[in-house]
């Protein structure tokens, strides 16, 4: 494991005080591991979110104008706890309500959940939405449903210029459960991330082989398989997603998410085959984000979203926004 | 051994926490087939505080040791593990009490009050908790709640049944292999899960395993 | 070699094409591989950038406002020719004037200065800076002096900010040299980068070896050397910056760069570290940024590159800007 | 063979094309060691591309030949080699002239003003032109055409003087080995640079031995 670190017990808090140092308009809790903003609006709702860490910019680079209030730092790939979420929603609390946004984990539902019920014991109105967009694994009645990945950061975009709006609680919770309908992501790893922790690669993968479809935790996804061209993935990732919520004649938003390890000279290129095969599908894309939002530590490899977007997803995409890892 | 006493329940505890600190890696390794490779690491990491705050927890009673554990796993086991162990021990010291001695029947008692304490915590974010066959810890803790039960109702002895349980929670483990998650975050894998045993589930019998070697 | 890609002869011009359909605000001038704005103010003064690819967002990422008119890219790691170059100063002509801004690199140099000559025939005004940032080989008078590397993005923004103003070529020039006069950067890697051509690694490394002080394009530094901590790392670099340009009691801009396959956790990790360091030394931090600005393909490794101000570069560097690769 | 004509130049330069883009990936491993390993690649763009556009070349002359070489190479050729080769085989076009025959002595003149070409390019962006020493390919050109000077003002036979030529590159070309580089990329590499020979010099001196011996 070749990493930019000093010891593995030590890398989360390392971080988040790096990020601070970068961006000082932030605040770090540092005992539970919160990234906030310093001035909390009491005005309108404020945003929470976070989960594992091992997935930045997300979650502490999406505090700021526009997006969230806060974001709880687990450990790598381990949702924060009760009390480090606990203690995010009373330091941001507003008297319009809280709205967690919450990736579809056990742990991370379990531990916002109960956070939650604790922070409404104290008369704190919260309530919780769960982003669910990977498309890789077919969901069942019986399962635990969808997982949450890189869609999350439109969500985050679009119900923080909600709550920027001064919309109510169950105003900013609907339109972000109307983005958690409307967005889909697929997507594929080059290489395993490796967890600092245990110092060695998640997955082991061939010199040619690939992970279709595979979780931003290094989660299997559909298949094993030879590495495929740009152009042959962007064609089948776009079909799923286009089979999974029709796109053709919609105007979408689309993100090239790299996982951490794959240089933005790829997902540019990479941009170039999935965006012809969108406009292929017949949708219009309105706007893209290229770039690392929601990674898996090193690895190399990237995901598609698409947003189906309608004038009020529109207004709220193009609404101001000044975070760390996203501004206009 | 016929009885546990509070000294003997935080010694149980104890190796408990050795167990799992020794594990951690290999845990990680279990959890890493379908899971996200960290479960070693977030149980290890509630359980390593655990021992630093060792002296700070409460000695009183059973119900009181095991409370005042169940808040530091809660607070410091990262993951899913946080509110499911949290939980299991909190349940446990509940249907403890303040005691300082229980015998067999207790002891599947407060066994099988993990199990409802975990699914409580499950129902509460999912609904439903998790039932033997979703391929979760609780494939391996029912089972061996359940041999304890059954050993109390025989009548037999404390060790043995212990060991009996332990057997019992390493087979239920065992069959988490054949079957694919529905529960925790190998439940959004689906068939790709089927081959590896749940990473909790395997746990808990090297824990149950380790724990009566070194009673006998 | 495991990239996202088609093959190796396409990769740039495929990797521009993904770029502009996500910033439909830049054109790309195919033939020439010219990245430029879609409207040229032609009461500024423009500047040009570019070089070899391999470097992105440099070059084509930071044109916009506040920043470049035109980037100019190479094959990956190869200059672009004089025609190119020669196209970028015609399509953005200003009643200004062109200043280039080049990194110190012979083929570079050849390039543009042959370009500009030819651009000097058309009686277009146009002058040139040299970025020459890099101290991890010591400069001597029979060399052709130190390379060019992260620090040439303080210069795009710095210039471009001049440029903004309306300020002369001659002032655009000066101030853009002054900042050359005023920033030093060092990095080391953790792994090769690998250009899609070869294929293979550009150098080989040990399991728990690194090159510390690396040049951009994969060459050496100052030495081949164990894995070091973070917090070591940051010690020696800084102070190896400090030793070339004393920082003690002075105001500075840092920059934590990584170079393509290093996640941004760590390099926010890092800059917990080099910011410590800097401090310890006595300067003052005036604005720090973090991210891959000027990478090295997929290389893993990061630089830091450290720029001394004054209350004029100060005000350049907060001055607007709005690029694919940096707002504020 | 005691004279180059047209018809020759172009079959010299077809070989040169044909063993430069051969040698594409060994060349830019030369160019690993010291320079950014595009060596090879740069080249064999312009060389490619030299052969697409090869029937729209100008075969009027020796001189207009290679010239029309020389605005491929230079436009199509990446990074320091466009301007270098570029301006090598334009200052030898004017060095040729516009004839369709030439001996020994104008072939020793052509490359002495290769030299020159490439000299003053440098000069232009750097204040001085790579002299012999500085490990560039200019330390196995000025060797080669040295030894074409030597050999016509001998009288030798253009066949034996163009081996002896290809003799001296490749010897000259062993040399930088031993030296750090002061000019192009590598010039910012300092001490590093010793061990390696120069890629640029190198591959001179495989290009000429490629074609002296197609030629013999
Ligand atoms: N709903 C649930 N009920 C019971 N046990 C669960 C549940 N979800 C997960 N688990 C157990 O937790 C283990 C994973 O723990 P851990 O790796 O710490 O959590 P995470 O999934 O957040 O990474 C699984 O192997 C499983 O045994
Ligand atoms: N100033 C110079 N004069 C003569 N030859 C040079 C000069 N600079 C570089 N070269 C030659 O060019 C070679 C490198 O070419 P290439 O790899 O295409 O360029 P770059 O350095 O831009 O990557 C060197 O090995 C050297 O022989
Ligand atoms: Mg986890
Ligand atoms: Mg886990
Ligand atoms: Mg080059
Ligand atoms: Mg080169």
């Amino acid at each position: 494991m070749k990493k930019i670190i000093n010891t593995p017990e030590t890398f989360v808090i390392e971080m988040c005080k790096g990020l601070i140092k970068a961006h000082p308009e932030l605040d770090f809790i540092e005992k539970f591991k919160v990234v906030k903003k310093k001035e909390i609006n009491t005005n309108k709702v404020s945003l929470i979110s976070g989960g594992g860490s091992g997935h930045e910019p997300a979650h502490a680079g999406f505090v700021g104008k526009g997006m969230l209030d806060a974001a709880v730092c687990g450990d790598i790939f381990a949702s924060p706890s009760i009390k480090q979420v606990y203690t995010a929603i009373t330091k941001t609390e507003s008297k319009k309500g809280t709205l967690l946004i919450i990736k579809n984990y056990s742990g991370d539902c379990m531990n916002f959940n109960e956070a939650a019920a604790l922070a409404r014991e104290d008369d704190i109105d919260v309530d919780a939405v769960y982003v669910n967009d990977d498309i890789a694994v077919k969901d069942s009645l019986y399962t635990v449903g969808r997982r949450g990945v890189a869609g999350t950061v439109f969500v985050h975009k679009i119900a923080g210029a909600a709550a920027e709006e001064g919309r109510s609680l169950a105003e900013v919770k609907a339109v972000a459960n109307k983005t958690i309908q409307n967005v889909r992501s697929i997507g594929f790893a080059l290489t395993s991330c490796t967890v600092p922790a245990k110092g060695t690669p998640t997955f082991e993968l061939g010199a040619d082989e690939m992970e279709y479809g595979v979780g931003i935790h290094g989660e299997p996804g559909r298949q094993r398989m030879p590495v495929a061209k740009a152009d042959d993935l962007a064609a089948a990732m776009v079909s799923q997603i286009d089979e999974d919520m029709s796109i053709a004649g919609a105007e979408v938003a689309v993100m090239i998410n790299g996982f951490g390890g794959s240089p933005l000279q790829e997902l540019y290129l990479f941009n170039n085959s999935v965006s012809a095969e969108i406009e292929n599908k017949g949708a219009k894309i309105y706007k893209t984000l290229v770039g690392n939002f929601m990674t898996s530590i090193d690895m190399a490899g990237a995901s598609v979203t698409v947003l189906k977007l309608d004038s009020e997803l529109k207004a709220l995409l193009d609404a101001e926004v000044n975070t760390p890892a996203l501004k206009n | 051994m016929n009885k546990i006493t509070t000294k003997d329940m935080t010694v149980i505890i104890n190796t408990m926490a050795d167990i799992i600190i020794e594990n951690e890696v290999p845990f990680c390794e279990l959890d890493s087939a379908a899971g996200d490779g960290d479960f070693g690491m977030s149980l290890a990491k509630g359980f390593k505080q655990l021992k630093k705050e060792w002296d700070e927890l409460d000695f009183d009673d059973i119900g009181a040791f095991l409370k005042s554990c169940s808040m530091v796993i809660m607070e410091h086991c990262g993951g899913a593990s946080g509110p499911i162990w949290g939980s299991a021990f909190r349940a446990a010291a509940k249907a403890a009490g303040n005691v300082e001695e229980i015998g067999l029947a207790e002891l599947a008692e407060i066994m099988q009050a993990a199990v409802v304490g975990i699914q409580k915590t499950g129902e509460r974010s999912f609904g439903r908790g998790a039932v033997v066959g979703d391929k979760t810890l609780i494939d391996a803790l029912v089972p061996a709640a359940d041999s304890l039960s059954a050993s109390a109702d025989a009548g037999e002895e404390l060790l043995s049944a212990m060991q009996k349980a332990a057997a019992a929670a390493v087979a239920g483990a065992e069959s988490t292999k054949l079957i694919a998650a529905k529960m925790g975050r190998a439940g959004t894998v689906g068939d790709r899960s089927i081959g590896y045993p749940d990473a909790g589930a395997f746990g808990l019998g090297v824990i149950f395993t380790g724990i009566v070697n070194s009673l006998s």
